[in-house]
């Protein structure tokens, strides 16, 4: 459904992806893991049109996408939830999930949508009118996710979800997580808590100085030797 | 020892700048030259304060004004001694300096920026209004500090403020001040939180750079021999002073000098050149300079050094290095 | 008892040239407010916007007013142009280098209308502006009675277009995180450029409300460019309400407080409430009303 | 305009001034005083053609000023080049712009006292630019001629080399005031003035000179110039209820103070100005204050109207070429020019000091510019001679002194409501 | 002895809103103290009170033996209290060796001797390689080893961290442990850690206090406090978290 060839990217002088490919099958939880810096937020930044490739091709149902501009990518149904929770902070809470909604498509489905994100996360309810910039960390977090989801996504691409949550919280968005592939969304998770997301996921890539060098089943990574030395901190 | 030799280039370069008149008679020359050290002088006033300090004052009008008048004022209704109007302008600065600075290092990013403005701007239309002691528009002539028709004192106490100014950037970027300065910059909340007391050297900076920028009015006013409040205490000096830091490029040493003398140099060939369109094309020039200089000329230049060293060191393969040491 | 007397001419005189002063200020709110843009260059907008309407009046025949429906779209592709060839490159700069960028821009716009009109004043002259309404001792000029209906009327407009339409969301959005705007869908070139537009045709609607009742030379702008600030500042950042209403209050403190200081220090006290306000009610003096 | 080029070849000039009219204006008095240095003999010293050194506001706030001197100054050159130029070479300009500003000023005038050989410098407009200008040229012992800016201390920091033809500021208040006590015999008098240069050094010696005429000062209002809207202003002014209102403004506040002085039915007996914004041609036009400007008194420089030789048939020049009636400002320039050819022939060189000595021994008769005569007195002043003008039927009549006046004053004021 | 730090009955109030209410702990020296709390707790703003950021609506705030309740940031790094941010905070133009020496000079005023101090920290904290290259070039986990390493430089004699290791992956995780341990053990430093990662939790601390709602609603050993069902409910959730 999403798969990316060759991918590679340069920041400046520096190249960050040494053409990486990988596939996202539909349905799928696909799990991108690697150290910090490996790449992997550059992955999704790539695939979200934010920044330009250097070189290689990436497809979405069978189409390139990597001409496109952002929002039309965004348009198509693939969306990111971006590392650091990126939140317009003078804006209120309601307000943050209406921009999640901003697309034609979505804005059609946006009164149960929003339904949706409230009861994933009752407490947004509760803050929906309070400056995003206020809440805490877990609360933007949760805001991140639920504005992702107003968008309508086919693949939701998810940038370190869990960074910064009480563990009840962390639990509750790998739950999520499955949920909404459940529901038929592909979601494509970045995540340091490395054993967590392999848990969950149909299908991990492992990323290593801009490279994927390892892939396989969610299981199998888990119980790969390179694996567990360099993430899972056996 | 080391200390000596890091001394000798810089001091070399401070005697080559003061000879200058032996070499260059030309009057209209000097008095290009002696604009040039106005604005280097006025620019590094401001580098201190907005470039490493990070405070973007559009309001430095007001202590240059400060200067010009204090000088013109007790020398003209006092009878003073000119060098000492000077010497008072320069005391003022430092009361005036930190009022200015209780008010608006309250305020932060384009609020700070706008509520110099508007400081200064008040300032002007008070002495404007106050015509008892400042005469208002119908302004102030100012007697000379120097007899002759020779230009070449004028450009040596001008260049003496410049190399001062300068030699004091220069020192303050190698010390603790310097340091200070520029973690305010990047990050006020941070620099508290490792003891810096960000109130503090905000007001050593600013008083810094109001002492220079009195200086150098007072100069001015004497230089002109003639001053109203449009001429010392308007925005388009503020405005300038920036503008001459930032082309430069703000937060090294020597960008306004070269701001300076790009500034007076390209004004004066423009003025010449392009008559009425002159303020067209330098208006070009300065949206030109923002956008594909946007650290100023000496800015850019050493960025593009560090980002070769960084790519040099990235393509070694020191990813993180960290991660290797410990465990 | 002679302060009694001036009191009524005073506040009305205010209140209506506030509505003047309101148009200013909500353009640059677009700008300044939303799109944290400093520009030091609305005066010369407002500029702009006066040489047009001068042109479609003297040259065209149209009404000063009417005028605004040709100019406010001129000003608009203008606007457009401007954020895609410049402004959109200092969007995310800083604020040091968008004002000395706007201030080069200014003086581009102030210098080339010199060498295309010439610093010789102009003027139009219409029946409004010499119509005249005396309401006891105090005496309202048509003209400004008109521009004061049609600022409210165009702030009230802009507002509800902001508060109601998904672009204003996406403008404010854009505003605040532009990569998590476009993570959403925003078109942010567009959001942008229309924005820009958008503060431009403002700052060229209250040029065509000025012109029939002040003159137009390239400077003419320099009078207005700071009290834009004071206006957005008054009103609280991000509020086009907000500028409309610190519009008003400006112009009020201005005429009111000449009564005490005299006519050449009533900008002083412009700018005094402004560094009050900074200080005392960062908030801008109207709460937080948004969009 | 004139702006292209701001220096202008004779060569292609010449072609262009077909206007005979006024060719013969300055010749009046051309050789007739006694040169310091035999003309023949240095005549083999000049250059092709005589540069004269001139700064002017070309750029900036009072860019329209600039304009003003400088179509003063071509047509002066066309006219003096085509006549056979001044010792038998063709004069050259040499313009520098100042915008006004001061350092530009300075600048400017050193560039053209020590970059080149200009004999003497004309300059400024703004009296802020040009007292610095005037005070370098001192230093380089340039001879310097001021057309326009008004500001007493111009003439007052003891040059030699400093000589002014228009009137000080100073002098439009007496003059107000003496018309005002031949003419009106006011007992009370407001006197509303722009906080600048100009109008403040003029309203300081109208309201010491009215009072001490006897004539109660009741109102004395600066204002900040180019405000939107005056009524507040004017409110306070006819609260005091004058029989005079004495205005020093500018055009553009000259036209709103008027417009809104009507708005508000504020009649006084008497609107008089200190020139500059009310004896400007557009201020009596549709695109100033039109209707509103009737009936209004000026102290002025000059009108087109005057009795000077050749003044109309400058102004008739003017009109044709730039299809506007000439500011005064061009007079002067136009003077200024004609001053210099009288001067430069009478020293015979292009020396410096020569022509100094010269400039100072001027002894222009009435006829000798559009301007006037031209005569200095030891401070370097000419004693121009001011008038005052009304607006009858759209048109600055002079109305005073009685031997320059060509119709009598219409007084008092008609209220607003008796016009039609 | 007396206690390093000890806050009693600290309250925070945002408008209506009580971020923190009735707070009071102690934190000796070389202890290892960690606050944990569900988010919005009110754990970072219990930070920004101790460091002087916020001040307190009640409350006292006592750090060594001195009412400090009405000293500005700086006063209170200078007299000893370190922190970090949860929100990475480098100084981004500054070099990550300038960045440690603008904290070394809280204790000197000699530039050799800061970059010495500056150096030498970074060897401790690992980024040594890196000393001349700009902190913006750093990655989330390099950032927040710089934010331990600045604060370290001031010579703290108690150091705030807001969770330092958010974001790491387990082995990095590791890594920040093996440095935090190594603080503990150098004796200068107490650390307080506000942590979601248990691991981190469990293995550094000596005790744990647990806010919720920004009040407390437990204090203990690090397996007291995982064994407490309003700590489980509130913050941990369903099982228990045993990878101690
Ligand atoms: N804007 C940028 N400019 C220059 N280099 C960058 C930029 N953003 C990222 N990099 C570099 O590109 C590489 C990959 O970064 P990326 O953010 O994709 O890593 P990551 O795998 O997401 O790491 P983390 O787990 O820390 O989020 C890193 O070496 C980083 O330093
Ligand atoms: N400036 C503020 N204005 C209003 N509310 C605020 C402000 N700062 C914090 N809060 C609120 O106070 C509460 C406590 O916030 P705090 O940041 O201390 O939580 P935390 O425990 O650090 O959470 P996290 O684990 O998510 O970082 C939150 O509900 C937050 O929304
Ligand atoms: C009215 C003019 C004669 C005054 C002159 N422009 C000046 O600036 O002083
Ligand atoms: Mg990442
Ligand atoms: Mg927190």
């Amino acid at each position: 459904m999403l798969e990316l060839r060759d991918v590679a990217v340069d920041y400046g002088d520096v190249r960050a992806l040494w053409g990486a490919s990988l596939t996202v099958e539909k349905g799928a939880i696909v799990a991108l893991v690697g150290a910090n810096g490996a790449g992997k937020s550059t992955t999704l930044k790539a695939i979200s049109r934010i920044i330009p490739l250097s070189g290689g091709s990436i497809h979405f149902e069978g189409e390139p996408i990597h001409t496109l501009a952002s929002h039309q990518v965004v348009a198509r149904g693939v969306v990111q939830v971006p590392e650091g929770r990126r939140l317009f902070p003078k804006m209120t809470v309601l307000e943050n999930l209406m921009v999640g909604s901003h697309l034609p498509a979505a804005r059609q489905k946006r009164a149960e949508a929003l339904e949706r994100v409230y009861a994933f996360f009752p407490k947004l309810k509760e803050r929906a009118h309070q400056l995003a910039g206020t809440l805490s960390g877990g609360e933007q977090q949760m805001v991140a996710i639920g504005r992702g989801l107003m968008a309508q996504p086919k693949v939701l691409m998810l940038d370190e979800p869990s960074l910064g949550l009480a563990p009840i919280v962390v639990k509750e968005v790998f739950a999520i997580v499955r949920r909404l592939r459940d529901e038929g969304i592909t979601v494509l998770l970045v995540e340091q808590n490395t054993a967590q997301s392999l848990a969950i996921a149909d299908r991990g890539y492992v990323m290593e100085n801009g490279r994927i060098t390892l892939s396989g089943t969610g299981q199998q990574l888990l119980e790969n030797e390179h694996v567990k030395k360099a993430y899972l901190g056996a | 020892m080391s200390k000596v030799k890091e001394l000798i280039l810089p001091v070399l370069l401070a005697v080559a700048v003061l000879a200058v008149p032996l070499v260059i008679k030309n009057p209209y020359w000097l008095n290009v030259l002696i604009l040039i050290l106005v604005w280097t002088s006025l620019g590094t006033a401001w580098n201190i304060l907005g470039g490493y300090a990070g405070q973007l004052s559009l309001g430095h009008s007001a202590f240059f004004g400060l200067g010009a008048y204090t000088l013109a004022i007790t020398a003209t209704r006092f009878g003073w001694n000119p060098w000492l109007g000077i010497a008072l302008g320069i005391l003022l600065a430092v009361p005036l300096s930190l009022f200015i600075g209780s008010i608006t290092f309250r305020l932060h990013g384009p609020y700070f920026v706008l509520g110099t403005l508007a400081i200064a701007e008040v300032l002007r239309l008070v002495a404007l209004a106050w015509r008892s002691v400042t005469n208002g528009a119908v302004g102030i002539m100012v007697p000379r500090l120097f007899m002759g028709i020779s230009r070449a004192p004028f450009y040596w106490f001008i260049a003496a403020v410049a190399i001062v100014a300068v030699g004091l950037t220069w020192w303050i970027e190698r010390n603790k001040v310097g340091y200070y300065f520029t973690a305010i910059r990047e990050d006020q909340e941070t620099a508290e939180s490792i003891g810096i007391n960000t109130t503090g050297y905000k007001n050593l900076a600013l008083v810094i750079s109001a002492v220079i920028s009195a200086v150098t009015g007072a100069f001015y006013a004497s230089f002109l021999s003639y001053i109203e409040p449009d001429i010392v205490l308007s925005e388009p000096v503020s405005l300038q002073m920036a503008i001459v830091a930032i082309i430069g490029g703000r937060g090294t040493v020597l960008g306004p000098t070269v701001g300076a003398t790009l500034l007076v140099l390209a004004s004066e060939l423009f003025r010449a050149q392009f008559k009425q369109a002159h303020l067209l094309i330098y208006g070009l020039l300065l949206m030109a300079a923002i956008l594909f200089l946007p650290g100023g000329v000496l800015g850019t230049i050493q960025q593009r050094l560090k980002d070769r060293r960084a790519a040099r060191l990235a393509a070694t393969g020191a990813t993180f290095v960290a991660r290797k040491e410990a465990s | 008892m002679e302060l009694l007397a001036q009191l009524p001419q005073n506040l009305v005189s205010g209140l209506l040239l506030g509505g003047m002063y309101a148009l200013i200020g909500v353009g640059l709110a677009l700008v300044f407010g939303v799109m944290d843009i400093v520009n030091l260059a609305h005066g010369a907008f407002l500029m702009v916007g006066m040489y047009t309407t001068y042109l479609l009046v003297n040259h065209l025949g149209l009404d000063p007013y009417l005028g605004i429906l040709v100019s406010g779209p001129i000003l608009f592709v203008l606007g457009m142009l401007i954020q895609r060839l410049v402004i959109k490159r200092i969007a995310t700069a800083s604020h040091m280098n968008q004002i000395l960028l706007t201030v080069g821009l200014s003086m581009v716009l102030v210098n080339t209308a010199q060498l295309l009109f010439t610093a010789d004043y102009r003027q139009i002259r219409t029946s409004y502006a010499e119509t005249v309404i005396r309401i006891g001792s105090v005496s309202m000029n048509l003209a400004y009675i008109i521009s004061f209906f049609l600022a409210v009327a165009i702030t009230v407009g802009l507002y509800l277009y902001l508060m109601k339409s998904e672009f204003g969301r996406a403008l404010r959005a854009t505003s605040q995180d532009i990569h998590a705007a476009q993570l959403m869908g925003v078109n942010v070139q567009n959001v942008q450029m229309t924005a820009f537009g958008l503060g431009m045709a403002l700052a060229g609607a209250a040029g065509a409300l000025l012109t029939p009742v002040y003159y137009l030379y390239p400077t003419v702008g320099e009078n207005f460019g700071l009290k834009a600030f004071t206006m957005v500042v008054l009103g609280g950042m991000g509020s086009v309400v907000g500028a409309a209403l610190g519009g008003v209050t400006l112009a009020l403190a201005e005429s009111l407080g000449q009564i005490f200081v005299g006519h050449e220090l009533k900008d002083a006290i412009g700018f005094f409430v402004f560094i009050l306000v900074l200080l005392f009610k960062p908030e801008g003096l109207f709460g937080r009303a948004r969009a | 305009g004139c702006g292209g080029s701001a220096t202008q070849s004779p060569g292609s000039s010449s072609s262009s001034s077909s206007s005979g009219s006024s060719g013969s204006a300055g010749s009046g008095t051309s050789s007739g005083s006694s040169g310091a240095s035999n003309p023949s003999s240095s005549q083999a010293n000049l250059p092709d053609e005589i540069e004269i050194g001139i700064i002017t506001a070309l750029t900036g706030s009072e860019a329209k000023f600039g304009e003003a001197h400088m179509r003063g100054y071509q047509i002066a050159l066309e006219e003096i080049n085509a006549a056979g130029g001044v010792l038998g070479r063709p004069l050259k300009l040499i313009v520098e712009d100042d915008a006004s500003k001061p350092e530009n000023a300075i600048s400017a005038a050193e560039k053209l006292a020590t970059q080149t050989k200009v004999p003497l410098i004309i300059g400024s407009y703004s009296s802020a630019a040009t007292l610095p200008a005037a005070q370098t040229a001192t230093t380089y012992q340039v001879p310097f001629i001021v057309p326009t800016a008004a500001a007493d201390n111009i003439t007052e920091f003891g040059s030699r080399y400093v000589f002014r033809i228009n009137s000080p500021s100073s002098e439009y208040a007496s003059t107000v005031v003496n018309f005002l006590m031949d003419q009106v015999k006011p007992k009370t008098m407001a006197i509303v003035y722009e906080n600048t240069n100009f109008g403040t050094s003029t309203a300081q010696p109208a309201r010491e000179l009215a009072e001490k005429a006897g004539i109660q000062v009741v109102a004395y209002e600066g204002y900040a110039k180019g405000a939107p809207d005056f009524k507040p202003l004017i409110t306070k002014v006819k609260a005091a209820n004058p029989d005079v209102v004495l205005y020093v403004s500018y055009l553009l506040d000259a036209t709103l103070l008027m417009r809104q002085a009507r708005e508000l039915d504020f009649n006084p007996k008497v609107y008089i100005g200190a020139g500059a914004g009310f004896s400007t041609p557009e201020f009596v036009r549709e695109e100033g204050a039109g209707k509103d400007a009737e009936y209004t008194f000026s102290a002025t420089l000059w009108t087109t109207d005057v009795a000077w030789k050749g003044a109309k048939e400058f102004a008739e020049e003017f009109e044709k070429r730039y299809g506007v009636e000439p500011a005064y400002h061009s007079a002067e320039t136009h003077a200024a020019l004609y001053l210099v050819k009288d001067v430069l022939e009478r020293a015979g060189s292009l020396d410096r000091e020569a022509v100094r000595q010269a400039l100072a021994e001027t002894d222009m008769g009435p006829d000798a510019t559009i301007f006037g005569p031209m005569k200095f007195n030891e401070k370097g002043q000419n004693a121009h001679p001011m008038l005052v003008t009304q607006v009858q039927d759209g048109n600055y009549v002079t109305v005073w002194p009685s031997e320059y006046a060509a119709a009598a004053p219409i007084l008092p004021t008609p209220t607003w409501s008796e016009r039609k | 002895m007396e206690a390093l730090l000890e806050v009693t009955n600290l309250t925070k109030a945002f408008g209506g809103l009580y971020a923190v209410r009735g707070v009071s702990f102690a934190v000796q020296k070389g202890e290892v103290l960690s606050i944990i709390g569900p988010n919005g707790a009110g754990k970072t703003t219990v930070f920004n009170l101790i460091s002087g950021f916020h001040s307190p609506t009640e409350g006292e705030i006592r750090f060594k033996g001195e009412v400090i309740n009405r000293l500005k940031p700086h006063q209170r790094a200078l007299r000893g209290l370190g922190r970090t941010f949860q929100i990475v905070k480098p100084f981004p133009g500054l070099s990550i060796l300038e960045n440690v020496m603008v904290g070394a000079f809280a204790r000197t005023n000699s530039v050799a001797q800061a970059r010495a101090e500056a150096m030498r920290i970074l060897e401790f904290v690992g980024l040594h390689g890196r000393a001349h290259l700009l902190a913006s070039t750093l990655t989330l986990a390099g950032r927040k080893r710089l934010e331990v390493a600045r604060a370290l430089a001031t010579k703290p004699d108690l150091i705030l961290l807001d969770e330092v290791s958010a974001g790491l992956n387990p082995t990095e995780v590791e890594e920040m442990i093996a440095l935090l341990r190594r603080l503990a053990d150098m004796g200068i430093g107490s650390v307080a850690g506000v942590e979601h990662v248990m691991q981190v939790v469990m293995t550094l601390s000596d005790r744990v206090v647990v806010l919720n709602h920004g009040e407390l609603i437990a204090a203990g050993t690090p397996q007291e406090v995982v064994n407490n069902p309003a700590v489980i409910e509130a913050y941990l959730g369903g099982e228990v978290a045993h990878h101690a």
